[in-house]
Formats: C-alpha cells, structure tokens, sequence
C-alpha cells in the first residue's frame, strides 16, 4: 500500500501511524521531519507546485517499492505556513525485513530533498525573509542512490 | 512557438508573476536557450535569470538538464534548487 | 533524554512517542520490530536476563548518545510471550540532523541483535518449538559500526 | 573457588536448572576451561556444550571472550548467540 500526501492541514503522527497498517508488519522504520526554531524563526512556508510535487513524491514512492520490498510505504509532505516544532514531512517504510525498511526511509528522506519540487522560505522574528538555500551535502547525499 | 512557464521560490519574487504564456522565436530551441531569452528579454529577467546555474528546470513535471528540447512542451517550470524535506 | 525499558506489557507506540517528546526536536527516525505470523508462527517468547538485558540496552543506548548528537533516545524491548503483529522493539532517535537520527536507529537496532542478552524462541501451531538461530547476515551489520 | 553460573535459552535448557553455584577446580581458570569443565563434568553437561564455539558468555552483565580470567568474579552467563531486536 502506497500513501503519498501533499497537504496544508497538519499532519497526524499518530493517524497516518494507524493508517499504514503497523500491525501487519515485520519491520516498520520512519523518519519525522520538523521545523526547527533555530536564529529566532518564526514561521517556515513551504512553496509548491500544485500537480507536480505530489506527482514527484508519487514517482518517488514508487521508485522505492520497485528497489525494495515494502510492504506499505507512506509519505506525507506538508506546504504552506508552518511555525517551529510543527511536522514538514512523514516518512514510514514497512517490509518483512528491517534492512529493507530502512534504507527505503533513507533513500525516500534524500531523495525528497533533491528531487520534488519544494522550496523552503524562513521568516524571522526581526522581520528577515530569506529562500533556504540548497545544502551541498544534500545533494552528495541523494547522489548516494543512483 | 507558444509557451507556458511557471515560476518558483525567488525566481517567481523576481519575475513579479507565477507564471506566463511567451511566444517563443523559432531559434529559442532548449531550455538553456530559453533561460537566456528570458534574461535579455527585459530587466526582471536579467535579475532573475543572472546565474543560469542557480537555475533548475522541469518539463511537464519531470526535472531535466538545460538541453533538453521544447519542441511539442506544455509546459516549462523554472525554480532554484529545491529544499523540500 | 535517554528511556531504556525491558517490559513484558506491550509497547504503546503512541505513548512512547508522546513520552519521547517528539515536538521539541528537528529530525526523528525509528524502528519498530514486530512478530512475525511466518510457517504458522503461534507464540514467541523473549527470554532475558533480569538485570542483564536491561543493563545491556543502557550500555547501547549511552554508546549511540556518545557517537551521535541526540536530543532524545528511546529504546524499549519487549520480553516474555507474544502474538504474531505485536510490537517486539521500538528505537526511536531524535536531532537537529536527519543524518544523525537515521544513523543512530540504525545502529542500535543492528547492536541489539548482537549484543544485548535476549534469545527468541518459537512455538508453532503444529506444536513445533525452537530456539531462533543467530543470523549470520546480524553478525555482519552489527560489526559496521566498529 | 566458589562461581556463580547462570544459564539461557537452549543451554539452560540442556543444562536443566537456570543457574547454579559451583566450587571450581584450582586449575580452571579462565571462561574457556570453564565449558570444558562443565562438558566434561556430567551428560547434561556433555549436551549443553558438546559445541563450545556456539556459546557465548558474559562475566558480570559485560559480554566476553573465552580466555576471560575468572578470578574475582561474581557471576558468570554461558547461552548461545543472542537473537533479540
């Protein structure tokens, strides 16, 4: 079962857990991104574009369950206005096999950070806007897959 | 040719607009080609457009390199890097 | 914030994640085992040692909050008698940085088949009862992180 | 010397008790002469460690080797490999 979501609503930890099915199955491994408070940040927005982020988060989903056998995967992707300590991104893999599971929830998490068609912009409390900038070990990391 | 293109992140801020259709001269044949036209069109898009490789592209929808053909495109996204996750 | 738990009650994942203090850190990963139904797969039985098991996991948990910057680290380990889909273990790492956590889980689910005094035993429908052997594909995971 | 066994999983099993005290030979000195001690001793111990590359052992809740000296030790755990996680 693939579950893919590009939403503003917040994102449901404990729903989207219950949703994947935990009971199912063997090994189950996620990873829980959040907005970190860091220099005074006030609000993070997430920009994108309507069809074609949730068509990259699909095409990602599914290039992880051609390379590993998962049982359920779901990635749920927040956009818009979020504020410190709230959830950007989702990211649970399941398969009989832990080693499984678990590179799918790494190669997923860096994947998203190259490939989807996202862009991060940080509001402080001063009053400075400012795009994030692409890291450069983001993209050695994605790198790591092909 | 006509053309569709949409913007992102501060590449949109820079433009003014999330997007526009352009009528495309026939010697603007790739996206590396038509991220110069922009740059010279007029003076957003000198801003915008001042490091070609700063500047990502996707094609109806799939991220590709700046050789890519527009021949028979919808449509054209240009953005800076992505930082989603 | 290090929770260690060797329990014979089941392990509420939601709980455990409340408890871990998910909102406050920039980046969690887990890794949740459960039993698996497999060749008719009635019972599994964790034995420990009272003391030992959960000194070991201790040990564990203190050598990855050693290696890697962690904001919180959760590491709960069920014993005794369970059904097929029942929670086995659940490790849960949070902080500032994706990399960290990820690495973190990793290595104390790959630890802890080595080197923690646990030892399954399976009871099937057919009346079958066997002591689980050691993997050696276990033997060589843990030892990547030498 | 007076020892303090304890025994797990198949071992224990074997062995038919989860533990014992034993007061040990002069002359068995480390964790390895133990198990040929204990195998040489009586039938069940025969079975239980008829294989001693199979055993593992902890000495006061620490994992070791089988040339662990045994002097001063509190309790010593003999079990096959772990298989938790």
């Amino acid at each position: 079962m693939i579950r893919v979501s590009v939403q503003s609503a917040a994102i449901d930890i404990a729903a989207e857990f219950d949703l994947h099915d935990a009971g199912g199955h063997g090994a189950s491994a996620s990873f829980i991104g959040r907005v970190r408070g860091d220099d005074g940040l006030a609000e993070l927005f997430l920009e994108h574009h309507p069809q074609m982020t949730e068509a990259g988060l699909a095409a990602l989903a599914h290039a992880a369950s051609d390379r590993w056998k998962l049982s359920a995967l779901t990635l749920v992707h927040r956009v818009g206005a979020m504020a410190p300590g709230e959830t950007i991104v989702l990211v649970l893999t399941s398969s009989a096999h832990r080693a499984e599971a678990l590179a799918a929830v790494e190669y997923l998490i860096d994947r998203l950070k190259t490939d989807v068609m996202l862009w991060k912009r940080e509001s402080f409390a001063d009053g400075r806007v400012q795009w994030v900038e692409e890291r450069e070990g983001d993209q050695r990391r994605a790198e790591r897959w092909e | 040719m006509a053309l569709n293109i949409a913007y992102f992140s501060w590449v949109r801020e820079r433009m003014g607009v999330a997007g526009e259709m352009v009528d495309l001269p026939a010697d603007v044949g790739d996206l590396g080609a038509l991220i110069a036209w922009l740059a010279a069109r007029d003076g957003r898009g000198a801003l915008a457009f001042a490091e070609p490789n700063r500047i990502r592209a996707a094609i109806d929808g799939s991220m590709t390199g700046s050789d890519a053909p527009l021949a028979g495109v919808g449509e054209v996204a240009l953005f800076p890097p992505v930082t989603g996750g």
